[in-house]
């Protein structure tokens, strides 16, 4: 016979208060989100998980139009790892609002939309509207996408254009900002003053990396679109060091993302002072998956009777 | 539709890299040519699920309609040319497999007056068999690469469907592509369902345009989620469709896998 | 019975020619070389591989002074990778002209020597004393490493210092000049211009990516250094879409290294860009690793009827 | 030393988490203490090989020597404590495993005259079999969580050493630990052989040193290649040793496994 997976363990009232967390203001039920574009709009998932064990909802990253995204090929796997280059294809903030919206309001856990643009103006717009819609609790701006006003040079890999488009949002919407960086600058650091100058209230770490693999009897790359981020455990390493580095700058609190499968990937960012944490890529896996992660979360908390916010920044260097 | 772990009740080889295995089931419905998606392994690599569809429904209970009512157990057919279905291969009968299905939107019933020709190339004869399953009449042309490979064939006999053979070196039936088969057999009023590698499904949507018939096919893309959410495994699909997920790529996983073959943008795939 | 693992294969004379390529003047039977800290000083892997089938042997890096390292744990695995904080323990150049030096000028294979140092004098003085020495065939500057003179900073993520060092060392010996970048900066094209225009005949990408692995257990680090270096199969995305990139701005050969571990892994690059590669991390999990590598490819170039020069690039980009 | 596919011969639980696996072996001369590294997955995740002891030997020639002559088969005992060893310990006879080895220095001869203990903790006690099996003679000491657990030392038996047991829970022989044991059997004279934990092995050296006995002491690091090149197996070793591969740090795979107790620097272990 086949057994449901949903995991059995209950989280009790003294574990579950053991795992609540404040990002930006936010009240968390346990540090545990879902990864923007790993999570569709929610809905999708409802036959597989209890959506509403979950920390936070971040939905696939919106744009004020509708976009068809990139040819495909799309995604392809490597070594612990996968590659994607979906191109951002989303129903647009509209449709969002629309027809996705009023299925995710009545859950009782925090939604956060993610959003990109193509100019400061996109994001800035992008932040109103949405705030005007209501329902959504907080706002993540990916800026790993290219300025068009800039010759294409991502937003995330310049301070000043970074500057620029938090600033945007951050002025313009009382919501809750969380900036989501890009990996692929030299030093962490400098991205997470720059977007903490213009008023993030919280910094995602980290979005995926830019990768690339070849077909080697076809002799052309396997994605349409020869570049494709690569997410999954392969990362984790990376993105946990990232995360430890913003900490010697960051004021706000950190969101670890980046290869989390399991509830001991999630606690080595949290040690390492993510205060919450993103499931993305596990969620292909296991559409459980985040769930999982929380409720061994509890685990590791009641084991250790430790809360969780006391466990943020706990790891020790060796003497 | 469930994510949970099944046990392997029998894996065993077909012939050559072809083999057959089936799976406990919870009785949830399922419709011919949906699919399934197995983790393969429980470490990290491979990483991804792999899709396989749904070759046979075990122990349902008889219906009058067009889906397989509370099944005990699933098969899938399935052939080795890579490490996930290398180490698929190698499971013992009480291992247990993370299954995440059933998936998709399987074949479009036809209407009872149509002639019904399943089109089957390789592998892509598994989403097959359901279909047979449920209509008990039509034709199966089926084209393999060689006469050991047609022995998957076998399940078909005794289901009331006529069965043609292609194979690429004529060791059995045509010698040909199973295209050549299908130019004899199609009418205006046939109904085609279709599964196999891109080259020949293109070519089957074709002769189906040519002969006006009406045409389903199957498709594959490498996917990771197969719900409809990392829109990995798009497809371009024609702009006359109404709707988001049609306004230029439809999810093969959440839209299809079946397709009218009309829908596909043929020059992109 | 227990069977030596070792291919029977042998590479033709047909093939062994589809196999040469060219590297900053040097002539490689294969485009296969073994990476730097990966393979000894060569002679602890003659029990378990052919060295005389290898493109290129290039040896643990060298300092002036011999280097004790860095503290224990000093490695740790990651999913399809390991992290390494070795801390660049060697024997010191001396030494290694005195010791090992002798039993590599014998083997038919060039040997490279991959060099590091503390301030830009360090590297000229390693380059000039080795080029005394004689039997190097190539020098592999190694600057993903601290610039103490200039606070820490690595010399791979600055191109001035990258420009310096290089500099230093290309105008001081006549010895082929290869350039190893860190793939730690936001653009590496900016890099691979920087030591380009100091003179290196050749450029390696990449070096590893610093990663952090916590022990949640014990809350403290995996490794004593806190970070180490990522190599192995996660990071082959990353480094062959670098070795791509690098090539958009890249006029001297480039040599890919990063997760390889088949002949096919090796291709991608190859395809990308790459007209030698580099086999580390997989020497530990079979030291007649780089062998096989070298091996496939011929069996690539006899299938495809192609040689290894033509392959170079050879990936193009869908329609 | 090689790199080669050995059969499994057999792969058995002894109790609880501990196994014995047993592999077919060229011939190749082996030395009591060396060990030898698996790779226990053709996949890459696990990526690294993952070190045992060699716990026994299987068919060697006779000698009087110190080492096996020309053995036909190996021997581990291994304890499941991750992924490598779940993967290991589901292995069938029959497969194909790859092996390098036989690595690292061994277990340095006693002179005759010598009073020899050996002191094991755990699965420490795997590297012990064939010092015992060369020496015939000698104590064993062997600490073990509970009763369950000293159902390894039954190897030990019949080999003319004398068996003394610690368990945690005092379920079976001394309660406490193993170096309680060692406290009462040692003299000045004695030359100790001791594998295990850590904590175990500071101990062992400490009281080692007291009395003024020989004590030799087998260290397990994380290891990458177990041949010396990657130095990752880092211990750090007196500063009074010649040389290079002591200026500091010593590596457990080609300087050790084995080393004389006072070379290592205890607070940096
Ligand atoms: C909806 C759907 C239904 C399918 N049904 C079946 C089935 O019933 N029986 C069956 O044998 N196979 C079926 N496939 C194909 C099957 O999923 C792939 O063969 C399998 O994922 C390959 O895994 P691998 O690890 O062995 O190969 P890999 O090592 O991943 O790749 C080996 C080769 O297979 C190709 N490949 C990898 N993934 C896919 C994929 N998803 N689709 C097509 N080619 C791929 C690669 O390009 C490569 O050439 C189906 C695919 C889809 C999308
Ligand atoms: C020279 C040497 C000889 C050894 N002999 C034996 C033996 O005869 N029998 C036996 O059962 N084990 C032996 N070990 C330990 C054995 O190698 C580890 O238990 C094994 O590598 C763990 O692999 P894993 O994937 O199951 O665990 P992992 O999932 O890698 O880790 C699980 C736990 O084991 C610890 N661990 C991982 N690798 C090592 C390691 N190399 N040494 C110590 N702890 C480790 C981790 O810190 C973690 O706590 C030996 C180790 C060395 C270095
Ligand atoms: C298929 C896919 C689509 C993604 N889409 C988005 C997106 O729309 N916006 C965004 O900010 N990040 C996006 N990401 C990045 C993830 O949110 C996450 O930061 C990244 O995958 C690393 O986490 P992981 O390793 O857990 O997947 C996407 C990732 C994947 C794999
Ligand atoms: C244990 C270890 C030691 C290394 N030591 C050096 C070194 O001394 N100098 C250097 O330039 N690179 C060093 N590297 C980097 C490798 O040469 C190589 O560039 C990197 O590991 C990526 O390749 P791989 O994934 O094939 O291992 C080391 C790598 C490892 C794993
Ligand atoms: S596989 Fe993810 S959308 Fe289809
Ligand atoms: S394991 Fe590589 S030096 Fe010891």
């Amino acid at each position: 016979m086949i057994k449901k997976a949903k995991p059995k363990v209950k989280i009790d009232k003294k574990a579950a208060l053991a795992l609540e967390v404040e990002i930006a203001g936010l009240e968390l039920r346990n540090p545990v989100m879902t990864a923007s574009g790993t999570f569709g709009y929610g809905s999708e998932f409802a036959p597989y998980t209890d959506l509403e064990k979950l920390g936070a909802i971040i939905v696939k990253g919106l744009s004020l139009k509708p976009r068809h995204g990139n040819p495909s090929p799309r995604i392809v796997e490597t070594p612990c790892g996968m590659l994607n280059a979906i191109g951002l294809q989303n129903v647009g903030v509209e449709a969002f609002i629309k027809n996705k919206l009023l299925f995710l309001r009545k859950l009782k856990t925090p939604v956060i939309a993610n959003i990109f643009g193509e100019t400061v103006d996109d994001y800035r717009e992008l932040a109103l509207r949405l705030e005007d819609a209501g329902g959504v609790a907080a706002l993540e701006i990916n800026i790993s996408c290219p300025n068009v006003k800039k010759g294409g040079i991502a937003f995330g890999t310049d301070p000043v254009e970074a500057h620029k488009v938090v600033s945007a949002v951050t002025s313009a919407v009382r919501l809750p900002v969380i900036t989501k960086l890009s990996p692929n600058v030299t030093d962490i650091r400098v991205m997470v003053r720059a977007v903490q100058d213009a008023g993030t209230n919280a910094i995602t770490l980290i979005n995926t990396i830019p990768g690339l693999v070849v077909d080697v009897e076809k002799r052309r790359p396997m994605l349409a679109n020869v570049i494709g981020g690569l997410s999954g455990p392969a990362i984790r390493p990376i993105a946990v060091r990232m995360v430890w580095e913003a900490k010697s700058v960051a004021k706000v609190p950190l969101i670890g993302s980046g290869g989390i499968i399991s509830a001991n990937d999630a606690l080595e960012f949290i040690l390492a002072w993510a205060t919450a944490v993103q499931v993305g890529t596990a969620n292909f896996l296991d559409p459980d998956a985040a769930v999982k992660v929380a409720v061994g979360i509890a685990g590791y908390c009641k084991r250790h009777n430790a809360a969780v916010k006391s466990l943020v920044g706990g790891m020790k260097a060796r003497e | 539709m469930q994510s949970s772990q099944a046990a392997i009740l029998h894996n065993k080889k077909v012939v050559d890299d072809y083999f057959r295995m089936r799976l406990s089931w919870s009785g949830m419905e399922v419709r011919p040519g949906q699919f399934i998606m197995l983790r393969v392994s429980d470490g990290l690599d491979p990483l991804l699920r792999r899709p396989f569809g749904i070759y046979n429904v075990i122990g349902a209970k008889k219906t009058t309609g067009f889906s397989f009512k509370r099944p005990t157990g699933v098969e899938i057919l399935y052939r080795v040319v890579g490490k996930g279905t290398a180490i698929l291969s190698s499971k013992e009968p009480g291992e247990r497999i993370n299954v995440l299905g059933p998936l998709g939107n399987g074949w479009v019933e036809p209407e009872e007056a149509r002639n019904v020709i399943m089109v089957a190339g390789g592998v892509g004869l598994a989403p097959m068999l359901p279909l047979a399953q449920r209509l008990k009449a039509g034709a199966l042309l089926f084209g393999a690469r060689h006469k050991a490979d047609t022995k998957i064939v076998a399940g078909f006999s005794g289901l009331g469907c006529k069965i043609k053979i292609a194979t690429d070196d004529g060791s059995r039936g045509f010698k040909g592509f199973v295209t050549g088969l299908l130019a004899k057999e199609i009418k205006p009023d046939s109904v085609i369902y279709a599964c196999g590698p891109a080259p020949m499904l293109k070519a089957v949507a074709v002769i189906a345009l040519a002969s006006g018939a009406r045409c389903f096919v199957s498709l594959e893309r490498t996917m990771a989620c197969g719900i409809g959410v990392c829109l990995g495994c798009a497809v371009k699909t024609g702009a006359h469709k109404a709707g988001y997920e049609a306004d230029g790529f439809s999810m093969v996983c959440s839209d299809g896998p079946v397709f009218d073959s009309t829908d596909i943008d043929w020059d992109a795939l």
